[in-house]
């Protein structure tokens, strides 16, 4: 591949030692092999392999799932049709493919797809295989690739199976955060991302007037996909808060259907009183299948035996939880875990201070402190450390006097209603012919993701203010995911959040919500759909050269601020197979595995598309990174206006782009950048505001001026079928 | 073999730091070493020591032992406001990426480094960066100038709970330096 | 599950820590949870499904990548005949899809199956999914049944797409052994477990005459299957000599497949001149892919410029790797590897005793005392330590002083040759009619099925030593894989190898080796032929009966010795899932899962088929373990022999199969067993020749007669939707 | 943190064994659980220390300090053979899944044992039941007498590298056990 040449893979082992098979442990410390004859590279690459695995099964499987049950529904022969604004349906399918996927049965041939990469991919993984730490990589690169033709398939199926809307921009507003949950009906909470059972109870209750008398509301994917069903479902928000708001005890019944629910639940549902129904094959708990039992026999299970079951029918599931809900309200005390501040504060006084739960902080938050302070009456401490905490519990599990840590937050938390757009799906073509010009010239300065998951460094907080940062220099901003919620829970001295304040269309300035994790494949889609609609590249099975394109010509710069999972690895490594480059949170250096190049050093050389000429070092390094973690969020903001910079950009685009690289600079790191040479080609790069500035410093360091390059791309600079003169 | 602070950044493994009691230990081996640099992480500038920015007490060991310094994260714009221009400005993955190649010329183009010292790094960015230099830059040692312990290093401190330890540390070795 | 309940999980954690996600490292030490919320057991749990899911992936990739060559060679609709004497083809796959596949298109119609239950396990083992132990270890199991659809295609695919024999028991005995080999010719080493590639140099050999001039030899699986295609290929060894033989420099070329290759062959093969040739998109090694280039190019590529390739398609490779081996062979210094003895110790005396080789061994070995008196001319122990050695090379690596370890073992190496019978595929359909009723009576006392990898403790003379034991007690002996070779390199005192020794038949005192690792299918498939076929139980799609008549009536046990791989966990994993226990060797506790049983405490209670009653409490403990490490091989053959019992068995079969067991333990272990009285349901039950000692004991132990058991089943005693009157 | 002699029992983690170097201090240990059990493995029929079997030296330790046996392995047959009777013969896996349970009533039916006490049981094996048992056995400790040392035991010896050493260790012991 020829992206690793340039984007080297960076290792970061997160132990010395393997244990996958029975000749371990092996100690690879010090260029030392295992007994099977691997290395720590190779070894790091195949873990690598393993996670993008795990991350596309989870999206394939659920695609799977959903588009069965969908074809169970409405027959495989129901026809795909995303509204008036949309001609190109799935450009993903489409390049990956070679296929323009038309009916439910399409996507199920879609999917067959992902499942036959996968059988390899996994294969390989298996003591004994791959040798290489690079092919490894590229098969990681190929799983991510796959990945997004899973998200593809499954948002889509959503999308046409329950007719959520995709031709409107302004998608309606909903209710976002804890506060705003009325605790005097019944409440139904829904965690997970594959809304059907959660749909299956919303349409019961409509079909059964019921809407009323039952509160919906959701976490994680699945509450994006619900609010895109219907308004009323309420977002509590991001997976970070899972645990939090479950100890609140507001819930009377939790449904948990697949992906990012915690291990734990059946333990903490049974705390607080709730009725837990697991509706997949992915979370079955140890529980019961009662799926073909009668719906009262096992709504009287859940609600007069008080147990915990499995229901792998959808549809059942939604029924009794909407059976159920009303029986458990009146029968527990309500709200159980909900404490009033003086509470905490007595809570509190049982701490000595030891800091054994600091220690185990996933996030390195000084809680034992925080916790004592409170204690003694002061709660800034504790208030800000509960906007960097996930709520994963670590704490409290080590503290010797069981202090219930996460309760006491209540304490700080903000009981604010906020609001979310609800998620819109993918990108209208007509707003593509309108952007794509300019994108590709520069002019608009970039398109910036900010992709799900909520493992903050410094909480939710900084991803709305990078997210407005860009918003308000005319960057396309879009968001999805945790992320989304995220971006939501702050707001203005106005009491406005980023989701009331900017235009809600895929344009300069526009602040998008995609919709659910699986939605993230319409934002690879918009980049497709740029070289699709407004380049007029031919889609179909035209992988190489499309993502060719993005990489030279699309400034889009992913941002993964929070990523925890598998799935946001692979998704990330998705991004990368299509050339865009990606920005990680500190956490995600836990991933082991970078792409990274050195700007000085490495292979800067492209293929001069138009007179198909080799042009002998360009010089330039644009994406500089494609995975890349960055600790800070000043020098983030900085780095991601740097990575919208494209080879392609006309010399006004390449004007904003540094005018706003340079900008941020100076406000966020202070002085010119160092690297700002680099990105100059000729003079009339250069900002106009910055320019006096700006040349003092190229001559000091010797600049000179490089010619343009005309279609810029790495086609012809590596063995390949494909043919440069395709590029256009 | 050695805990640190922070449950995260429990080494899995073998080869794990040698931990340094002494402050003068560690000025002697940062004054042996031919092309130190210190590497300065964002907790400098978010974190008091006492009443005095973190930030200060690095820019004194740097001064004293001499030491070039790369300012990660928005480290450089706290430097600048001091008027002390950094050496270099890459962020910590960057920095790290460049010294695992045992032929780059380093921040002042005479050479790789031969010690790398840390301070004010993220802890458990700063064991993954440890972890990768351990393992793909043999030529080189790192130090963890860190209060909460860092396994992946070469040369690592006992975890220091108080912040009167810590000042007393830096104060030590700041003499030691000069 | 059932067996869950009897069977438990047995954990043994590898690791204090969790790492897979950006939330980690969690530490899971005393009772402490990881951030997602999951504990130990299911964080066990859930590296046991990964590992399942790697292994079945191996065989499923295998069989898909097998099945598509031939489906190119001879079209989908080839049908499949495995000759005369095989009626119930792939029972397998009849029994879990209920399909009986016909052409190669239904084989890959069952390969698609499995791959689409693989997207789903790979997704549960994602962060955030499945919280409780049992249902990973379910999900396990039915990794393990899928595992045996994907081995029974790859073995189908390649016995009718090459023609293998499948119509004899006594199929040719081949060379075994490294001394054997040809040195004056031109020698091609093939490794792995996808024939393809060898089988094309091979017809390309025979094709061009030219099978006199080229030595054509192998490791691991691709030898079996070499082996089985013509007997002129000669079989090296197991996968524990493949670094030594390499080290030995004889091979001008190397073939690569599949799995179980080492990870450093580019190394070690360019360390000694040879060439090597990569043919599978799992081990790519970094190489140039030049599939697409001529074969004369590719030769030159190789044979002059010493460049490593890759080529993906079999034919191609098959062809080049025999142009370039005459080649090779003339230009580099022969067996550049080959030593002698003197300068074995030349090289030895470099030894200073440091003892660190010793500590880095896999296998615990002291080799640093061995190569120590070794230097000094004394070769015993380091004669003794290459017996229980697999040449993994750790101790080299570690050498301070760089001492050639392994290469020096070449000294204490016997250069024998032995004999192995070539694989024999599935089980004749008239050979399970003879002994279908004395096994399920008892009065054969069992199948033994030693199942493939090296990885020994004490070397390959143990499983010599088991095989021989249960053949001579008139068990039916099977092995498959590492396993059959390593049962073939101990000779008797007349020189004859166990092959040599014993008929090859399915039958009392028959001793078969059935191929490669893939062909372990047959052997759980021999156990469902008679279910099928003697007992006349439908095959189709009646998977939870059958493996219920299995546990309950059929007397077999598989030992996987030296499992190290994924594969092998999974496939074990898919025996306990019929019903078959295995017996481990000490090194697999390091697979972290068991399933054990307390035969004092244990739920022992079944349905008598024939009067469908609860018998309460039916105490005996048969088998009494599903997944079990052994320390010793003394202790493992009185194990097995215990495990051979069942509870179908008549007074008859008792009294033969107790009979065994004393004799057994008494020899091995002295004395009467202590669990004696658990197996002798009344005095009929005793064997005449220890009658009155048993009886004195019997009564020591309070022992009271129990009611025999018609048709025993655990249908019934567990929710489930099979029929008690389906068991006959 | 410790380091066991072979590599593959490198503990991944972070509770690690106590290092007990006196053999008196283990008498003491030993002679204050209320339960004990000894449990032989195969290694103490297989190799000797010095001149004598490795399993005299085990037989004199648990007739010393009066400690049931579990003979694991094949050993029961070189006890019989020295008519010593083990009191229980579960090979190692089995017995560690009874310890597991806390109702379970021991090898002698008077309640699960509180402290177990390993010999000569394949160095790597022992180390993956004490894992087991440091996770899911919590009601009770675990001694690894042993000479290449335990991480996953609650007290372990340091590596022992002589026989000599060893023997003496041994010796001492039972001295002080009895
Ligand atoms: S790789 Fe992870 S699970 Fe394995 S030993 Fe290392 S830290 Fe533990
Ligand atoms: S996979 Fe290789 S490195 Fe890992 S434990 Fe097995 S032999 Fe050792
Ligand atoms: S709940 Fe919050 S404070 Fe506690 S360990 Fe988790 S992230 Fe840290
Ligand atoms: S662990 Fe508990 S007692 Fe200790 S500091 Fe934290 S909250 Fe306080
Ligand atoms: S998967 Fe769970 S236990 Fe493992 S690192 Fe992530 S949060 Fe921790
Ligand atoms: S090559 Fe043999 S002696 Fe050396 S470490 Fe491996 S198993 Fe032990
Ligand atoms: S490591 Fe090398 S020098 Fe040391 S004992 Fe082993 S062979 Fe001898
Ligand atoms: S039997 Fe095991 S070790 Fe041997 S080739 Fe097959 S899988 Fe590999």
């Amino acid at each position: 591949m020829r992206l690793l040449k340039t984007y080297k893979p960076f290792y970061a082992p997160f132990c010395d030692l393997c244990c996958n098979c029975t000749y371990g442990k092996c100690d690879l410390t010090a260029g030392k092999k295992g007994a099977c004859g691997i290395d720590i590279a190779a070894h790091q690459a195949r873990w690598v392999l393993v996670q993008c695995c795990m991350g596309l099964s989870a999206h394939g499987a659920h695609g799977h799932q959903l588009v069965d049950h969908l074809i169970n529904k409405h027959g495989e022969d129901y026809k795909i049709d995303l509204g008036l604004q949309i001609d190109v349906e799935a450009p993903i399918i489409r390049t990956v493919l070679g296929l323009k996927p038309e009916t439910l049965g399409d996507l199920r041939t879609a999917i067959e797809y992902v499942e036959r990469g996968l059988i390899h991919l996994v294969s390989s993984t298996h003591t004994g295989q791959e040798g290489s730490n690079l092919d490894f990589e590229n098969k990681a690169l190929h799983a991510g690739m796959l990945d997004h033709v899973a998200m593809e398939v499954a948002d889509i199926a959503q999308i046409v199976g329950y007719k959520y809307p995709t031709s409107v921009a302004d998608t309606p507003l909903v209710d976002l955060g804890w506060g705003g949950i009325d605790r005097t009906k019944p409440v139904v909470l829904v965690i997970g991302h594959n809304a059907a059972p959660s749909i299956a109870m919303i349409d019961y209750l409509q079909d059964n007037d019921l809407e009323d008398t039952i509160e919906v509301c959701g976490i994680c994917c699945t509450a994006h996909d619900t609010s895109r069903y219907t308004r009323r479902a309420k977002v509590v928000g991001a997976l970070s808060r899972q645990l939090f708001f479950i100890r609140c005890g507001i819930a009377d019944v939790i449904i948990v259907d697949e992906q990012c629910v915690r291990a734990d639940l059946p333990e903490e549902a049974w705390k607080i009183g709730a009725a837990l129904i697991a509706t997949s094959d992915k979370i079955c708990y140890g529980f019961e299948d009662v799926t073909d039992k009668e719906i009262d026999e096992i709504v009287a299970m859940i609600a007069e035996e008080g147990k915990q079951v499995l229901i792998l029918d959808p549809d059942k599931a939604g029924e009794v939880a909407a059976k159920v809900a009303p029986l458990i309200s009146t029968n527990r005390k309500k709200g159980g875990g909900f404490i009033d501040e003086a509470t905490a504060v007595e809570l509190a006084k049982d701490c000595r201070d030891c800091g054994l739960c600091s220690q185990a902080c996933s996030n390195l938050l000084m809680i034992g402190k925080a916790v004592k302070e409170f204690s003694a009456g002061s709660a800034a401490k504790l208030s800000d450390i509960f906007k960097s905490c996930f709520t994963c519990g670590k704490c409290e599990v080590r503290c010797p006097r069981s202090i219930p840590i996460v309760k006491i937050m209540q304490a700080v938390a903000t009981k604010d209603t906020f609001k979310i757009r609800s998620g819109r799906g993918p990108i209208h073509d007509i707003e593509i012919r309108e952007v794509g010009l300019p994108i590709v010239l520069g002019t608009i300065p970039g398109v910036v993701a900010f992709l799900g998951c909520s493992n903050f460094p410094k909480g939710e907080r900084e991803i709305a203010e990078m997210m407005e940062e860009f918003a308000r220099r005319k960057y396309i901003v879009v968001a999805s995911g945790c992320a989304a919620m995220a971006a939501g829970m702050v707001k203005d001295d106005e009491g406005k959040t980023i989701w009331e304040k900017y235009p809600p269309g895929f344009q300069a300035g526009g602040v998008l919500n995609v919709g659910s994790c699986v939605a993230n494949s319409h934002i690879a889609g918009a980049a497709i759909k740029i070289a699709n609609i407004f380049a007029k590249l031919p889609g179909r099975a035209n992988y190489e050269i499309i993502a060719d394109y993005i990489l030279n010509r699309v400034g889009a710069c992913g941002v993964a601020w929070g990523a925890y999972s598998q799935k946001a690895f692979s998704i990330a490594t998705g991004f990368n197979r299509w050339g865009v480059p990606v920005v990680l949170g500190p956490h995600s250096a836990k991933y082991r595995r970078l792409y990274l190049s050195r700007k000085e050093e490495d292979d800067w050389q492209v293929m001069d598309g138009r007179t198909g000429k080799m042009t002998v070092d360009y010089v330039e390094p644009a994406p500089e990174h494609l995975a890349y973690v960055i600790e800070s969020k000043e020098r983030a903001i900085t780095t991601i206006a740097k990575l919208c910079i494209r080879r392609n950009d006309t010399p006004a685009g390449r004007q904003i782009k540094l005018n706003h690289y340079i900008g941020l600079h100076k406000r966020y790191m202070g002085g010119l950048p160092d690297d700002i040479h680099l990105f100059i080609r000729r003079p009339a790069d250069i900002p106009m505001f910055f320019k006096r500035e700006v040349m003092e410093y190229l001559k000091e360091v010797g600049w000179k001026q490089r010619r343009q390059v005309g279609l810029p791309t790495l086609i012809t600079t590596y063995p390949s079928k494909a043919n440069i003169d395709d590029i256009k | 073999m050695m805990k640190p602070y922070w449950d995260v950044n429990i080494l899995t493994g073998s080869k794990t730091a040698r931990i340094i009691d002494d402050p003068a230990q560690w000025a002697g081996i940062i004054k042996k070493a031919i092309r130190p640099l210190y590497i300065l992480g964002p907790d400098t500038v978010d974190r008091n020591i006492g009443a005095r920015l973190f930030l200060e007490y690095c820019l004194d060991v740097a001064k004293a032992g001499k030491l070039p310094i790369c300012a990660t994260g928005h480290v450089r714009k706290k430097m600048l406001e001091r008027d002390v221009h950094p050496d270099s400005n890459y962020d910590i993955i960057e920095i790290i990426n460049h010294l695992q190649d045992p032929e780059w010329l380093g921040v002042k183009k005479e050479g790789n480094h031969d010690l790398i010292v840390f301070s004010g790094v993220r802890c458990d960015l700063a064991e993954r960066g440890l972890a990768t230099l351990k393992y793909f830059a043999p030529h080189l040692k790192t130090m963890a100038l860190c209060r909460f312990s860092h396994p992946n290093a070469d040369f690592a401190l006992p975890v220091i709970r108080k912040d009167s330890k810590w000042q007393e540390y830096f104060e030590i070795l700041i003499d030691n330096l000069s």
